[in-house]
């Protein structure tokens, strides 16, 4: 419940890291980190301008957007019951849609360039999500994200190598999902480049005030997914994960340009690869469980507390992060590098 | 037993009361053709819906046998919780096709009695094939079914793209019975009886896969659907509504009975069926999202639920190879939950792209937009549907969607080495097709109803003036299916105890319903909507007392936007098209611009099935080829003819003689 | 002292189906000059002699008469088309004719003992008939009373003949003289049965059959004239039926089922044809058009007689292309059964391409040309009759068929 | 014209035949026999062909590309064959006259093959009747009576086909000058041929 009023009330905070983050890389002072918070209130004060080619729709899509993120919120901290991933995939689908149409209501060339974009680079990212989730999801037996987060621990490397690919995939949506750099780049001034950004050139006021704050609480959504697995406890953990991750969105927004367009879809295709490798692992452990034959009824108990041939379920609960630091990880190592490399090598492509 | 009888002669009353409103209409005059015929379907439909339910919710089985003389035999009908399903969703959503249509024929000022008499048969015969349980009057209604529907869709025959395209429809259905002929005819030399009873046990894997390839072709099935979508843009709106919400489910329905007589699946079949599912889904929204007609998208897209429920039919398969009881179960509510769901919100689809259809006189949305502002109800009706479609909460779509996945879930704690991956890939394709319902839908939601108007034509009716909404006798049926799918997807925990009976039908011990998880996303759902509420009544607390501008669109400065200038359809699905080029076929027909003063030049675009293209042609083109060869024969000449004959006279001769 | 005259169930079949499409026939005719009416008599007497006859060499010579009788039938338009078919008509089954003669004489060489051509004894003395002679002879009695059936590949004639002659005798022609000539074939087979040669007799009639089933498939996949697509289906309608008599078992009781159902709905067919060509005066598919809105009943006669003839139910034609295709399983010809439902798409989609072309197409002539109630009445009722048997056999027809079975 | 001298001179033989090879038949049978072949065969069917060709203007069929001479020497062949034919003992001949058997089966092949290569349509006719006098010699040979009505009936039936379609001969002089097989090839169902 903390981490929910915390994920509601803490986007604009996570938009002035990384601004302030980008600013300091940049050798300027900078903003302060609070400014989001305050260009959304003046947003909330203004009136708006309406385009007299659109219809109710367009003026109902921010705050619908909103709504869903709101629930997806709900749904990754406090509401949890068995499936609640595949809704909470959805509820963002939800927003996505209304955003898109949206966009399209207004009529105008450039949105509907930026709605096109939207729903062609975006459409790896579920597939991704789900591969990754479900993979984790059956070495534990589990269906919500509660249980999910519970039964991350490790007792094992190829445990380690799931957490860290799924985590590295989960940044990488943030990238594509929160359009950011090297996807998109929000403070580019040249609309025929822009992804999200041009989507929402004619909303004004209020409108634009939830399309920043849901844009924002999108980012903070993926970003507490990363934090609720590598630390599902504690929250300053997750105050330290989210600092960490916004640092890093502000450095790798200063340090490499934006992907040329067409390159995009194969920078989402690595996030299919990374599943892909999750899901290959989680094959591996369940070879090396062993554990066949096993029945058990899902919707009368959970497993992780009483299957007594899950071994997982009996490690020792130690934060990742922790064995991260602490064990030599070569593998780990090796492997984020080809991951890296290959990320490099896309983004080389260079502007469009 | 007295009840069953009873029952039985209820439903039989229906049927024939179906029939005889078709019958009965053509006594009047054209004016009352339509009411008289909605009257007494109205009738048959609740007359029928007595036993119906009762058989549904009851978990009763009524069974009646008529005898025919002669070939046929003893007959068996059955109402079971299984059959009585299909009649339900048959009765409902066919009763309110046929309200709808009585406004949107009335345009046409056409003879009707022709189209409801095949209409008035066309019904019952969908509702005999999924109660008989008798091989041969099995086909018959079967090929009832797809004579009356070659007839409805002949509506607007004067047009000979309408003429090709519904005999191209007959013959696949054709074809589609003589898969069903060899299936069928095997089983009956196995059991000897024509009785479906006596099959228990006998379906082999050959004799199931023709008759998948027979059940498939009606339903769909890649890569034998290629008559959905030329079938559909030609057919009446109502018509097509029918036939996708509800006619290509029977070829889901005679699957369905069919696995009912075998003990376990293999898992030869079980991974066909889920890959014929994977390839139907993926395949057919992809087709989807490249159509700029409408109707054509929309049978797109039924082609692709057909595989989302093909997809649940091949993990409930799995489930029982496997012996996990939770997953077989779950995919089966997955495939019956989501006939119900895609039989609800695909007419609503239809039903609201004919008001457009009758309104604009185009199915091509390249050449409207902008009909929210002149047919807001019909707009916001296509938008619920379209989010339904796409399986968004908090409509029905999600529902099915969710068992679906949730099927798929259990289906990996089988702990099979060879499932994990497969399974695993499943979700990612259902995922992925997901993400692409949304491009189509949100795609022929905006070119349809958003942005500016692209043809004035469309804009106006014959007259000149202005085009409004549609009558109310056209929007209160969609209505009712876009209440009965918000209802749904709002509490699904009570709604989808509709299915559970058919479903315990296929399983040894019955299903634990998962009610707990249902109130769940039901709460959820609420919460959804309440959310929304609240947003945008803070919107409108904080908008009060503010200035509202209306200006024009924002063009980044440029000042003479014009509507052809917007995002269309084609220009909409390119992007994301572009990446995976090698499953369809584009034929781009462009000059390029030339010189300094470039004259006028044109662009066209054809999206080209890649089974129509290298399986069907090819098919077509190799039989022709061959056929052409043999024109000489009949050459006039008397001599060559009595030549032949003795020829083959000779040739029989010296057969005789050397032997 | 044998009968030359025998009424059994399998003749009676035939003899009740002619009188009814005789009926029809008549009734759609009207009047005619004396000379029509005494030539169709005459017609209509050598054709019941074929049927009913018990002597071989009688029956034969019933055929040739049915053949020179309807030659001043078909020639009734004067034309120079209608001279040439009536030529071809009468020279190629003259020819043919003689060829089963030869056939006949072929079986006396045979029977040296039997010395007699009643079917009684030829049945009796089955086995003591030598087999080459037999055969022989039955390869001749094929191809010769096969070109009156319109068997491929001594077909030719037909399409001509039944294309120029005036529409209610192509109905006689289609539906009651190739099933007159059907008998002796079917008569002969029994024969080869009970001289343990079937499975020669059967080689042949499927390799006809399925010749007839092609070439119609060849032909009405581009047929530009719906009078000789008409003449075509015939040719696979008789090649459906000597398939199902090939195959034996329950074939048998398809093919004669087949038999009934086509002669009735087939002769409806050319009825309705003469209909057309009363309307539009041409037999080129493309000049007719809008037939359902120039003249709905015509129209849907039309269509319906054409999706009942291609087995769409409730037409009894279904079911014995079920029943056939059940009987190629059962015999493990699943090439064979392939080939079939192959052919019969083929031709399903050449025959519905032109009948819902001219059925439903827009309709070009304003003028309304009047048709009496004769000219309807007996297809519908010829059309009733066959959905009923479609959906209701009658318990004494069945027996009836099976015992014609035993006759075969 | 010769065609028909020769089919008079055929008649002639088969009557002849029928005089001295009678076995064991009744009295009535062979009269019929002998009025069969002497009246329908030698006179009345020539008689009547050559009314037809005359009335008609038929002279000669000749075809430059297929010339008498090479007619001949086939027939001739295939005459000699079917002597040959006669000469196989076979133990399937053993009821047959194999002399009549071998010529009746040549006769019916050369009139085959007159249909076949003629183009004049009255010499298909001639070639029609010579393959009646050909299965004339087969049941000859066979020397097995058919009963009595059965012959009339043929009789009756050949002679009407031969009448038949002299008169369509006749019908034709109103559409074409001289009738040739080729004038018969309009009912076809596409011009692919020819």
């Amino acid at each position: 419940m903390m981490r929910f009023l915390l994920l509601l009330i803490l986007p604009f905070l996570f938009t002035g890291l990384i601004n302030k983050t980008k600013a300091l890389v940049s050798g300027r002072k900078g903003a302060s980190v609070f400014q989001p918070y305050f260009d959304f209130i003046k947003l909330l004060k203004k009136g708006i301008v309406i385009s007299e080619t659109t219809s109710f729709i367009f003026q109902i899509a921010p705050s619908i957007n909103l709504a869903c993120m709101i629930l997806a919120g709900l749904l990754l901290c406090v509401f949890h019951f068995e499936g609640d991933f595949i809704l909470f995939a959805y509820v963002l689908a939800l927003g996505k849609f209304f955003t898109v149409i949206g966009a399209m209501d207004t009529g105008s060339s450039f949105e509907g360039m930026g709605a096109s974009r939207e729903v062609s680079y975006t459409s790896l990212v579920e597939p991704a999500f789900f591969i990754i989730i479900s993979s984790i999801c059956a070495i534990g037996h589990v269906y919500s994200f509660d249980s999910l987060f519970k039964i991350l621990s490790f007792n094992h490397m190829t445990w380690v190598l799931i957490v860290i690919l799924s985590v590295v995939a989960l940044f990488l949506m943030i990238l594509v999902e929160g359009s950011r750099t090297p996807v998109d780049d929000p403070t580019t001034h040249l609309e025929l480049t822009m992804i999200h950004e041009v989507m929402v050139l004619d909303n004004s006021g209020v409108d634009l005030g939830f399309i920043f704050y849901a844009n924002a609480l999108k980012m903070l959504i993926f970003t507490t997914l990363i934090a609720s697995i590598l630390t599902p406890h504690s929250l300053w953990g997750y105050m330290v994960v989210l600092f960490i991750i916004a640092v890093l969105i502000g450095i790798i927004e200063s340090i490499t340009a934006r992907l040329r367009l067409t390159h995009i879809i194969e920078y989402t295709f690595i996030l299919i690869t990374l599943a892909l490798m999750v899901m290959a692992l989680a094959l591996l452990t369940m070879y090396e469980t062993g554990a066949k034959g096993r029945k058990y009824d899902y919707f009368s108990n959970l497993p992780c507390a009483t299957s007594p041939s899950f071994s997982v379920a009996k490690a020792r609960r130690l934060p990742v992060a922790v064995h991260l630091l602490t064990s030599e990880t070569d593998t780990t190592a090796k492997l984020g590098k080809a991951v890296f490399s290959s990320y490099a090598g896309v983004s080389s492509g260079g502007m469009i | 037993m007295k009840e069953a009888k009873q029952m039985m002669i209820i439903f039989f009353t229906s049927i024939i009361l179906f029939v005889f409103s078709g019958l009965a209409q053509i006594l009047f005059k054209e004016k009352y053709k339509a009411i008289i015929f909605t009257l007494f379907s109205g009738l048959a439909t609740v007359l029928g819906l007595i036993p119906t339910t009762i058989a549904l919710f009851q978990n009763k089985t009524f069974f009646n046998t008529v005898n025919f003389n002669g070939l046929i035999g003893n007959v068996d009908f059955v109402l079971d919780p299984l059959s009585a399903f299909f009649v339900l969703v048959i009765l409902v959503i066919s009763f309110l096709a046929i309200i709808y249509s009585r406004k949107y024929l009335e345009p046409y000022n056409k003879k009707l009695s022709a189209h409801y008499f095949f209409l008035g048969l066309f019904i019952p015969a969908m509702i005999l094939v999924v109660t008989v349980q008798n091989i041969l009057f099995f086909l018959i209604c079967w090929e009832i079914m797809s004579l009356s529907s070659f007839f409805l869709l002949l509506f607007d025959s004067e047009k000979k793209e309408v003429r090709q395209t519904a005999i191209n429809y007959l013959i696949t259905m054709q074809i589609g019975v003589l898969f069903l002929f060899i299936g069928f005819i095997l089983l009956n030399l196995n059991t000897g009886s024509l009785d479906f009873a006596s099959f228990q046990g006998h379906i082999s894997n050959t004799i199931f896969i023709f008759l998948l390839a027979g059940f498939g072709i009606k339903a769909g099935f890649v890569p034998f659907h290629t008559w959905l979508p030329k079938a559909h843009p030609i057919a009446p709106s109502h018509i097509s509504a029918v036939m996708s919400g509800v006619m290509i489910k029977t070829g889901i329905y005679g699957i369905l009975r069919m696995l009912t007589f075998i003990e376990s699946p293999s898992l030869l079949l079980s991974y066909l069926v889920l890959f014929i599912g994977v390839a139907s889904a993926f395949f057919g929204i992809l087709y989807a999202i490249t159509q700029r007609d409408y109707k054509r998208m929309l049978a797109y897209s039924s082609i692709e639920n057909i595989g989302l429920i093909t997809i649940s039919l091949g993990f409930a398969m799995l489930g029982s190879s496997y012996h996990n009881h939770l997953m077989a179960g779950l995919g089966f509510l997955g495939v019956f939950a989501h006939i119900l769901n895609h039989s609800i919100f695909k007419p609503l689809l239809f039903l609201s792209a004919g008001s457009v259809l009758s309104k604009t006189h185009t199915a091509d949305s390249e050449h409207l937009g902008g009909l929210i502002k002149t047919m807001p109800y019909t707009a916001s009706l296509f938008l619920i549907g379209s989010l339904a479609i796409s399986a968004l909460p908090p409509f029905n779509g999600f529902i099915s969607e969710f068992f679906i996945y949730l099927a798929m879930l259990n289906g990996i704690s089988t702990d099979n080495h060879f499932l994990f991956p497969i399974l695993i890939i499943s979700i990612g394709v259902l995922a992925f097709v997901g993400a692409m319902v949304l491009i189509a839908f949100t795609n022929m939601f905006s070119s349809i109803f958003l942005g500016k108007s692209r043809s004035e034509k469309a804009l106006k009716t014959e007259q000149g003036s202005p085009i409004s909404d549609s009558a109310l006798g056209m929007l209160i049926p969609i209505g009712i299916l876009a209440v009965f799918s918000l209802l749904i997807g709002l509490f699904p925990q009570y709604f989808m105890q509709i299915v559970i009976n058919s479903v315990n039908t296929f399983l040894t011990t019955p299903l634990n319903f998962p009610t707990q998880i249902l109130s769940n996303i039901s709460m959820f759902n609420l919460a959804l909507l309440i959310t929304i509420g609240v947003i945008l009544l803070v919107r409108k607390l904080l908008l009060k007392n503010k200035t509202v501008t209306i200006h024009k669109t924002w063009a980044c400065g440029y000042d003479k936007p014009n509507s052809k200038m917007q995002y269309s359809n084609y220009s909409f699905s390119r992007p994301f098209l572009g990446f995976l080029t090698p499953f369809f076929i584009r034929e781009l027909d462009f000059k390029g611009i030339k010189e300094l003063f470039p004259k006028a030049t044109h662009f066209k675009s054809k999206t080209i099935d890649i089974f129509e293209y290298y399986l069907i042609r090819p098919i077509i083109n190799f039989d022709k080829f061959i056929i052409q060869k043999f024109y000489w024969v009949q050459s006039g000449n008397v001599q060559k003819y009595l030549l032949y004959g003795l020829i083959f006279l000779l040739l029989v001769i010296i057969w005789v003689v050397r032997k | 002292m044998n009968n030359y005259f025998v009424f059994d169930s399998l003749n009676i079949i035939f003899l009740a189906v002619l009188i009814l499409v005789t009926t029809g026939v008549v009734i759609y005719q009207g009047k005619r000059n004396w000379k029509y009416n005494l030539m169709f008599f005459l017609f209509f007497i050598s054709m019941v002699g074929a049927i009913l006859s018990n002597h071989l060499g009688l029956t034969w010579v019933f055929v040739e008469a049915t053949t020179l009788t309807s030659a001043y039938l078909i020639y009734q338009n004067k034309t120079e088309y209608s001279l040439e078919a009536t030529w071809k008509y009468v020279f190629l089954c003259s020819i043919g004719i003689s060829l089963a003669f030869v056939g006949i004489i072929l079986l006396l060489i045979g029977s040296n003992v039997v010395n007699s051509l009643f079917y009684n004894n030829l049945y009796a003395n089955a086995t003591i008939i030598e087999p080459f002679w037999l055969k022989l002879s039955y390869a001749f009695i094929l191809v010769g009373f096969g070109t009156k059936v319109g068997l491929a590949p001594v077909h030719f004639w037909l399409p001509d003949a039944h294309a120029e002659a005036p529409s209610p005798i192509s109905a006689m022609l289609s539906a009651t003289l190739l099933n007159s000539a059907f008998i002796v074939i079917l008569r002969y087979t029994r024969l080869m049965d009970l001289a343990g040669l079937f499975n020669y007799a059967r080689i042949l009639l499927l390799t006809m059959g399925f010749l007839s089933v092609f070439i119609t498939a060849v032909y009405v996949f581009k047929i530009g004239n719906y009078k000789r697509m008409l003449a075509y289906s015939s040719i696979e309608n008789m090649g459906i039926i000597a398939i199902g008599i090939a195959s034996g078992g329950v074939g048998v009781f398809a093919a004669i089922f087949h038999l009934i159902a086509h002669s009735l709905i087939k002769s409806s067919f050319f009825l309705t044809a003469g209909n057309i060509l009363h309307i539009f005066k041409t037999k080129e598919v493309l000049k007719v058009q809008g037939l359902i809105e120039t003249d709905p009943k015509t129209g849907w006669l039309w269509a319906c007689c054409g999706l009942f003839i291609l087995g769409a139910p409730p037409s009894p034609i279904f079911f014995s292309k079920f029943l056939i295709i059940k009987q190629l399983f059962i015999d493990k010809h699943l090439v064979l059964a392939g080939l079939f439902l192959f052919l019969i798409t083929v031709v399903a989609y050449g025959i519905l391409r032109v009948v819902v072309k001219m059925s439903f197409s827009p309709k070009i002539t304003n003028k309304r040309i009047k048709m009496s109630i004769r000219n309807y009445l007996p297809q519908i009722s010829l059309l009733l009759l066959v959905l009923v048997l479609g959906f209701y056999i009658p318990n004494w027809l069945y027996h009836l068929i099976e015992e014609a079975i035993k006759c075969i | 014209m010769a065609q028909i001298n020769m089919l008079r001179v055929q008649g002639l033989l088969l009557c002849l035949i029928t005089l001295t090879y009678h076995q064991e038949q009744e009295l009535m049978m062979l009269l019929f026999l002998l009025l069969e072949t002497f009246m329908v065969k030698t006179l009345l069917v020539p008689a009547f062909l050559n009314k037809v060709a005359l009335k008609n203007n038929i002279k000669i069929d000749s075809d430059p590309r297929f010339p008498h001479f090479y007619t001949l020497a086939i027939s001739s062949f295939i005459l000699l064959g079917g002597l040959l034919v006669s000469n196989i003992h076979s133990e399937h001949l053993k009821n047959v006259s194999t002399l009549y058997f071998g010529i009746a089966i040549s006769t019916i092949i050369i009139s085959f093959f007159f249909i076949t290569t003629k183009k004049k349509l009255i010499t298909h006719v001639i070639g029609f009747a010579m393959l009646e006098n050909g299965i004339f010699l087969l049941s000859f040979s066979v020397a097995k009576e058919m009963p009595m009505i059965v012959s009339v009936g043929v009789l009756l039936d050949v002679f009407i086909a031969i009448f038949a379609l002299g008169l369509l001969i006749g019908q034709f002089e109103n559409h074409y000058h001289n009738p040739e097989v080729c004038h018969l090839c309009n009912l076809k169902d596409c011009d692919c041929d020819e």
